[in-house]
């Protein structure tokens, strides 16, 4: 019991610690590949530190929805790193929300956001929050998709089941998780604002969308909604491992040993995945925004292929 | 419940008597036809503590015993019979929860309510009510379809109240000519259900009958349950009749009456015919998960706010009958646990749908009260004018959109659940093509999160696109305790899903014989297959999302104690912000315009570029009626002119036509 | 004798078929009348029945005086005397005609065996005459040539009732009587309303009633 | 004694408003010898009820369940319908369209039709019957060409032309019944026309005569009852006579027609031992109502529509009683009182309405219940009662019929069903426009009589809810009466 709420509280401490470090890595490694002096790794830490410091400036038409968003955005992706098992499996909070809760908190977090964004009733405003809920429509079914695969395997929707009964199995190649991967792979991209599909380091671009929604926001607003999507970039990268590389998470019954055993596995992982995140985003051109949904399509595809494969062999 | 175990109380009789009060209710309001106040302060009022009561009875009636009457009414060898059991108690309360939230919004809206006398309307709104009262108890055919019919009726005289429209107009015929078609189904179905001469449920129940005629007496129940539920391809009336009436009676029928089509649908299969075949499922299925996308897509692409939400409308419906068809499939290969959860997941949704449907349908009133538009484009910002409305229509759009911890998600969740057990099914194939209709069911659950963000956003958010919405009001008290209460209800559905499930699983554990029994034991966590196979604890998951957001809030206050100031809105420092350039409806349905391009017919008429004043207009038109309805009313009409060709006027060929029948019957006798 | 009688009258009415003048209609009418008072007669004395007496009094009076009476002077007074033509040729009619007789005795035959009468055959002949006057109200496009149309088949009735059961009971002739008279009289009142409204007895103007 | 004063009061009743029927209070008068028919209607009728059938005057007449029940209804609408005209031939007459003359003229005409029709119901002799009915169609053809004017006088034509030739087939099969009849029961007079009689004897009776019989009686009182393909002149006599004529053309007349028919059914059925006239009816009862139904689009005047609609109606009450059976009979019976009820109703608010918009096009009448809302409700809830939407009676006997055709006779309940939804969206298509809307014409000059209206639709609507019980055996008694083949 006690190992369980501090593998709990490790988790969301990880989580909140190591998100913008995530954040920090990605871009380093980008500025690497492109041949650019790399920015510091803390480099977001001291950019939510002077955010705080700030007044806000809110627009004169801002509603009571719009100081509220980025509280709610903030606090969904939190409890959504609660559920998550990147260091140990034995969460409390997991049994209170399973998969499919993670994937309405997701929504719940973009709806608010694209809500926000609609508020001021700027042009860049809606554009994003259209795009966003575009982008959202897609990729929502898709991941659902990949995670039933895994829930089919293991029979159970709740991440931290799943990722217990695939650590538990030997070490098996399923057919189905590699198509489920690499739609995984396409909704991570789409969902974190990442190349091909938006452009995380733009402003002031047509094509934006996820800074379209945050252009009015200032100050700690601001600050919540950045920390926020690092953490979703954790979270997604979380659900990655929790489904694909789940060796080294600690299992139901493991105590605090295994846990700190399992904190460096996870470190590399995420060294890792940046690496690779940023490797893809050197290497692919971003695509028009109506060339998204045939992107997502294809993620949906691959999902529901991968689930048919589950069932046609059944494993 | 400790009223359900007084002595002489007895659920069927309350309803009954309450049925009769809303009877005599609309007949008081007839009387005083004109007179504005005792009709909005005495008659919907009391019509709404009626439905309060029909709630408490209704849960309270659920452990009592199942009761029947015979009244004296009716035919002389078949007088109404009446009965009441679990099934129709979930109903029954669905009509008393949405009635009281509705009637008590109406005892404001039609204070300043449109032209027709304020008496009519309550006349017709409440043998509304008592008709869906009496759909609900009816036990024979006759008693059942003459409720039917009443409530269509009824609904058709709310929808043309200002009948002065001659697009109203049309609305009303379709929606009564359809639904009079659907009727007739149902009354066909009836006769092969027949037993004997004898048309009471009793009887239907009693027999089993072979495959071929159980199958064609449910296919044409659903044909006449789909006319009024608004399945593909009867959906036509739909979005025409609802915008149409007044919105409170836009709420009942789209909140409360629809549901009507589920109870009968659901009473046919499970009930009357009983031992429902495996594909009957899979049909109504696939009807069903079409119904929904197509429902939400046309709802992403409206430009009118009641338009937009009769088509959401269409889309749960479908979600609703998607439930029905997986409980049928279930059942078919006799997995009765599955198909409870399913069971109880679609009865989950009606319940959900009729709170926050009404809801949104009683704000748009409100807006349309405060603003007198239902269009999109001239709409906006309402929610610095009308607060109220815009926080409590707020829970309904994010329940309506299927997030977590509102109601929406719960039905959602357990029909996620039901979909990833289809593997299970001893069927090759449907085991394969059921998980995909998982994946529509997350595309369009996705799709109406998108659909209501544009309803929101569009109608409260941003900047008011016209000058005259600056002198909207926030709606009186009466319309915002009934959005409050439906509000309210949305929460609760939401929280405590457990408890209303422990209600629910009565009626599985009449119609199917099975509950979730110990699954419901825990109060705040929902596991309804097992523990370790999915759980979900909204309770906490509340808790946990406003704690987070509490001390963020407050370590936001303690460490940094920065302050906030108003300026102009900065827009990439392009400053002059003006309304119109924000996106239009139409805007935020170009997506799914490019998207689902095939699902539309897209009359587009584009301006030369010489155009001194261009005009640039998008008409979105449903397919099914030039391809279907169109069609058949040609047909019809090249009939008459066939047959009115006999007609020339010419006495002797007349006399012609008496010699010809002459011959022709003295030939058969011969 | 009877079977005499029955041959005038099937030939009468043929000849009203091909017939085209309207006066010559009345008289040809007016004979068929006296053959079936005849033959009523005929019937009377054979078999002895007070009523049928009456009834081929009543038939004279009727048919043979009464109604072409009437029908001369409505006639003279509507100045309709030459004009009736037919509205298929002659000759298709009469082929019609002969098919119609054909298939009435068929018709008559087998039940014209049950009869007890002296008189068997002539229920052929009588429907024979029904349904060729009914040949002829469809082909004529006058008013007037229509209307005796329809009294030879009352003409048709009379007989099959006066040969064939030895005339239906008093009261009833009589009441069937009356009723052919006032019907005439009715007739007499519309070719007048008609004709100031039309200013023509021509049937064509009385198509405008119609679906298309 | 009942039956002579029902018989005799109408009569009186013509004979002098023959003399007085121009005078300011004929209207009066008239409504008030109906009012005294249909007392001693009711009178007749309790006795029937109290102590059974009944043979009166050397059985010329006799009363049974069957036809006393028709006796009630005919007396009861032809009450209501007098009280309708009054107000209805005023206006009329105001307008200069009647003169006094044919105000004369219509009263007595209006009264000796409803003799004739009692006397049709009431006797027991079937060529009394014949003549009845000929003097029916005499009474009726001069009212409906009232007007004079072109359309009046040629739908008059068609009336007479056609019924007359139609009856004179009846004629020609009661002879053949005559014929077969004599030889049992002797030439001496009128035994061999008796119904009793003949219905005592009639398994007896020659069935290759009474085939061909039935076949003569039904083109020739089938003309009468309108139905498809002998129904051309039907739409036109009502569409052109004046309204309260409509109304008891089409809730009246229609049924004794068909009375008769199924008078001659039972004596055929009996004697054939088969089918056969069974089947003849439910033809008839299909073609009629699916023609009908494609009729009832493409309909300009308002009076003609509904004129199509009384002939969908005769067409599923005669495939009802083809049908037979004690449920389908008892259903039959009821839909035709329904009918004559509703249709009548209808009939009166349609009078006003058009005597309102000043024309029978349905293009020109609009948003009724603006300017005078009882008569737009009044069309309303009789199109909707009509069109057998519950809780209006007609559905309750449309329901029974349905429900038994698909017990009976599968085949026919689809094709039914479909002209019903045909029949629904083209009337109530063409009426909603006219009821609701912006208004036009004016409002009518004289205060609508509508007491007839709701009185006849508050009794539909009763007994689409309610139907007492002892009205329920009689219905049944008429039911057993009718019977069927076992």
């Amino acid at each position: 019991m006690i190992v369980a709420f501090t593998n709990q509280l490790l988790e969301l401490a990880v989580a909140l610690l190591a998100a913008p470090l995530l954040l920090g890595w990605v871009n380093q490694c980008r500025a690497w590949l492109q041949n650019r002096r790399a920015p510091s790794l803390w480099l977001p830490y001291r950019n939510y530190r002077k955010l705080f410091h700030k007044d806000a400036v809110l627009a004169a038409n801002a509603s009571p929805l719009f100081r509220a968003a980025p509280y709610v955005v903030f606090g969904s992706m939190v409890v959504a790193a609660a559920i998550i098992p990147s260091l140990g499996s034995a969460l409390p909070f997991s049994r209170v929300a399973d998969a499919i809760a993670l994937v309405g908190l997701f929504a719940t977090a973009r709806m608010f956001m694209a809500l926000a964004a609609m508020d001021i009733g700027t042009a860049f405003g809606t554009l994003g929050a259209r795009r966003e809920m575009m982008i959202g429509f897609l990729a929502e079914p898709a991941l659902l998709m990949v995670i039933f695969t895994a829930s089919l395997i293991s029979s159970s929707t709740s991440l931290a089941a799943i990722s217990d009964t695939l650590v538990s199995r030997e070490l098996a190649i399923y057919p189905s998780l590699a198509f489920a991967a690499i739609a995984f792979l396409l909704v991570l991209l789409a969902e974190n604002a990442r190349i091909p599909v938006d452009n995380p380091a733009t402003h002031l671009e047509l094509t934006m969308i996820h800074e379209a929604m945050l252009l009015e926001y200032s100050a700690r607003h601001l600050a919540l909604m950045e920390w926020a999507a690092a953490l979703k970039l954790f979270n997604y990268a979380a659900i990655g491992f929790a489904l694909f590389i789940p060796w080294g998470i600690a299992g139901r019954d493991a105590g605090l040993v295994e846990l700190l055993y399992a904190a460096p596995l996870l470190a590399v992982k995420l060294l890792c995945a940046g690496a690779v995140l940023a490797l893809i985003e050197t290497l692919s051109a971003k695509l028009r925004i109506f060339r998204a949904p045939e992107f997502l399509a294809t993620a949906f595809l691959f999902a529901v292929l991968g689930m048919l494969v589950h069932l046609l062999l059944g494993s | 419940m400790p009223w359900s175990t007084w002595p002489g109380y007895s659920p069927i009789d309350a309803t009954l008597v309450l049925a009769g009060v809303w009877l005599l209710l609309g007949v008081a309001g007839l009387t005083a036809a004109r007179n504005t106040a005792f009709v909005a302060r005495i008659v919907f009022p009391l019509g709404a503590l009626v439905g309060l009561m029909m709630l408490g009875n209704a849960i309270a009636g659920i452990v009592a015993p199942v009761g029947a009457r015979e009244l004296l009414l009716g035919l002389p060898d078949m007088p109404f019979h009446v009965r009441q059991d679990a099934l129709s108690c979930v109903f029954l309360a669905l009509l008393g929860g949405g009635s009281f939230g509705i009637s008590l919004f109406a005892s404001g809206y039609f204070r300043e309510g449109p032209g027709a006398a304020p008496g009519l309307l309550g006349f017709q709104y409440h043998v509304f009510l008592a008709s869906m009262a009496g759909v609900l108890i009816a036990d024979d055919a006759y008693a059942f379809m003459v409720a039917w019919e009443v409530m269509a009726l009824s609904s058709y005289f709310l929808v043309v109240t200002q009948h002065k429209v001659p697009a109203i107009q049309r609305a009303g015929f379709l929606y009564l000519l359809i639904a009079h078609v659907g009727a007739l189904g149902i009354l066909l179905s009836f006769g092969v259900l027949q037993q004997g001469s004898s048309l009471t449920f009793e009887a239907m129940r009693a027999t089993s009958r072979p495959a071929v005629w159980a199958s064609i007496a449910y296919f044409l129940a659903l044909f006449g349950c789909g006319a009024k539920a608004g399945l593909l391809p009867l959906h036509a009336w739909l979005p025409e009749a609802h915008p149409a009436a007044p919105s409170p009676v836009s709420a009942l029928m789209s909140g409360v009456m629809l549901k009507m089509a589920v109870y009968a649908t659901l009473r046919f299969s499970l009930d009357l015919i009983g031992g429902p075949l495996w594909w009957w499922g899979l049909a109504t299925l696939v009807l069903g998960l079409g119904t929904a996308l197509f429902g939400v897509v046309f709802a992403a692409v409206q430009t009118d706010m009641k338009r937009l939400l009769a088509w959401s409308s269409i889309e749960n419906l479908g979600i609703a009958f998607t439930g029905v068809g997986l409980t049928l499939l279930f059942r078919g290969f006799g997995l009765d646990a599955l198909a409870a959860i399913a069971l109880l997941a679609t009865l989950y949704h009606c319940l959900n749908h009729a709170c926050f449907k009404s809801l949104l349908f009683l704000a748009t009133g409100s807006v349309l009260h405060a603003t007198g538009e239902r269009n999109f484009g001239k709409l906006g910002g309402l929610i610095h004018h009308m607060p109220w409305v815009a926080g409590l229509a707020l829970v309904g759009t994010l329940a309506i959109a299927g997030l977590p911890p509102l109601n929406g998600f719960v039905a959602e969740w357990l029909l996620l659940q039901v979909f990833l057990f289809t593997a299970s099914v001893p069927q090759p194939f449907i085991d394969m093509l059921v998980p995909l209709g998982a994946a529509l069911l997350a595309l369009v659950a996705a799709l109406s999160a998108y659909v209501m963000v544009k309803f929101y956003g569009v109608v409260f958010l941003g900047l008011p696109r016209e000058a005259d919405l600056e002198q909207a009001r926030d709606a009186g008290v009466p319309e915002r305790l009934g959005l409050g209460w439906l509000a309210l209800a949305c929460v609760l559905l939401g929280v405590l899903p457990v408890p209303v499930l422990r209600y629910l699983q009565v009626v599985s554990a009449q119609l199917l014989g099975t509950t979730l029994g110990g699954r419901l034991d825990s109060w705040w966590l929902l596991s309804p297959i097992s523990a370790e196979r999915a759980s979900y604890g909204p309770v906490f998951f509340l808790v946990g999302l406003v704690l987070v957001v509490v001390i963020t809030a407050a370590v936001m206050r303690r460490l940094y104690r920065a302050g906030e100031r108003r300026a102009a809105a900065w827009d990439c420092g392009f400053g002059r912000l003006d309304a119109r350039m924000q996106d239009t409806a139409e805007g935020f349905g170009q997506p799914i315009r490019r998207m689902f391009g095939p699902l539309f017919e897209i009359h587009r008429t584009v301006p030369s570029p010489t155009d001194r004043a261009p005009v640039y207009a998008v008409r979105i038109e449903d397919p099914l009626w030039n391809r279907l309805y169109r069609p058949l009313g040609r047909l019809v009409l090249w009939l008459a002119d066939l047959v009115s060709t006999l007609q020339r006027g010419r006495v002797s060929s007349y006399l012609l036509y008496s010699f010809l029948t002459l011959i022709a019957l003295l030939i058969l006798v011969l | 004798m009877i079977n005499l009688c029955a041959a005038v009258l099937l030939l009468l009415s043929f000849a009203m078929i091909s017939q085209r003048r309207t006066v010559a209609l009345v008289d040809l009418f007016t004979a068929q009348g006296v053959t079936l008072a005849v033959s009523t007669l005929v019937v009377a004395l054979g078999t002895g029945q007070r009523h049928m007496y009456y009834s081929a009094a009543l038939t004279f009076a009727l048919k043979v005086i009464v109604l072409p009476v009437i029908l001369r002077r409505l006639i003279r007074r509507l100045g309709v005397q030459w004009e009736a033509e037919s509205r298929l040729d002659v000759t298709v009619t009469m082929i019609i005609g002969l098919l119609v007789v054909i298939f009435a005795f068929g018709l008559a035959e087998p039940i014209s065996a049950l009869a007890t009468t002296v008189t068997r055959s002539t229920l052929g002949i009588a429907l024979a005459v029904v349904l060729l006057s009914f040949l002829m109200m469809i082909t004529r496009r006058k008013a007037v040539s229509q209307v005796i149309g329809f009294l030879a088949m009352e003409n048709g009735l009379f007989f099959a009732a006066a040969s064939a059961t030895y005339g239906m009971p008093m009261l009833i002739e009589f009441g069937i009587a009356l009723d052919v008279l006032v019907a005439v009289f009715v007739l007499g009142v519309f070719f007048f309303q008609i004709r100031e409204q039309f200013d023509s007895l021509d049937l064509q103007h009385l198509e405008s009633l119609k679906e298309k | 004694m009942e039956v002579a004063a029902t018989l005799l009061l109408p009569l009186l009743g013509a004979l002098v408003l023959a003399f007085y029927g121009a005078r300011r209070a004929a209207p009066e008068v008239n409504a008030a010898f109906s009012l005294a028919t249909l007392i001693a209607a009711g009178a007749l009728t309790a006795r029937v009820i109290a102590d059974g059938p009944m043979l009166v005057w050397g059985e010329q007449f006799f009363v049974d369940s069957f036809n006393v029940f028709l006796v009630a209804l005919t007396a009861f609408v032809g009450f209501t319908t007098a009280l309708f005209s009054r107000p209805y031939m005023r206006v009329e007459r105001d307008h200069g369209r009647v003169t006094a003359r044919r105000m004369r003229l219509y009263h007595s005409m209006y009264q000796l039709f409803m003799a004739t029709m009692l006397v049709a119901l009431l006797t027991n002799n079937m060529g009394v019957m014949w003549i009845a009915l000929e003097a029916a169609t005499l009474s009726t053809v001069l009212l409906v060409s009232l007007y004079r004017t072109a359309a009046s006088l040629e739908a008059a034509w068609k009336y007479f032309i056609l019924c007359g030739v139609g009856i004179a087939q009846a004629l020609f099969g009661t002879i053949l019944l005559y014929f077969a009849a004599e030889k049992l029961l002797g030439a001496d007079g009128m035994q061999a026309l008796l119904w009793t009689r003949l219905d005592a004897i009639k398994m007896q009776l020659e069935p290759q005569v009474l085939g061909l019989a039935f076949v003569f009686l039904l083109v020739g009182y089938g003309t009468k009852v309108g139905l498809v393909p002998l129904h051309s002149w039907l739409p036109d006599a009502h569409a052109e006579g004046p309204t309260p004529i409509s109304a008891v053309l089409s809730g009246l007349l229609l049924n004794v027609a068909l009375y008769i028919v199924i008078r001659c059914k039972v004596l055929v059925e009996g004697s054939l031992g088969s089918a056969l006239p069974g089947q003849m009816l439910m033809g008839f009862g299909i073609l009629s109502v699916v023609i009908a139904a494609l009729f009832l689009y493409r309909q300009r005047d308002i009076k003609r529509l509904f004129a199509w609609s009384s002939i969908e109606h005769m067409g599923i009450i005669t495939f009802a009683f083809g049908m037979g059976g004690p449920v389908a009979n008892f259903a039959a019976l009821l839909h035709m009182t329904l009918h004559s009820l509703t249709k009548s109703a209808i009939f009166f608010a349609v009078g006003h309405a058009a005597q309102k918009a000043g024309t029978q096009m349905m293009d020109d009448i609009r948003g009724l219940v603006v300017q005078n809302p009882t008569v737009g409700w009044g069309l309303m809830l009789g199109t909707i009662a009509i069109l057998g939407v519950p809780p209006f009676g007609v559905f309750a006997s449309e329901f029974l019929i349905l429900t038994t055709a698909m017990q009976q006779q599968p085949w026919a309940a689809p094709l039914l069903l479909a002209a019903i939804g045909i029949a629904f969206a083209a009337i109530f298509g063409q009426v909603q426009p006219m009821v609701f809307g912006e208004p036009n014409g004016r409002r009518l000059p004289h205060p609508p009589a509508l007491i007839p209206v709701f009185v006849h639709l508050g009794l539909v609507l009763l007994l689409g809810l309610y139907i007492p019980p002892w009205l329920a055996d009689w219905y049944r008694g008429a039911a057993a009466l009718i019977g069927a083949l076992p």
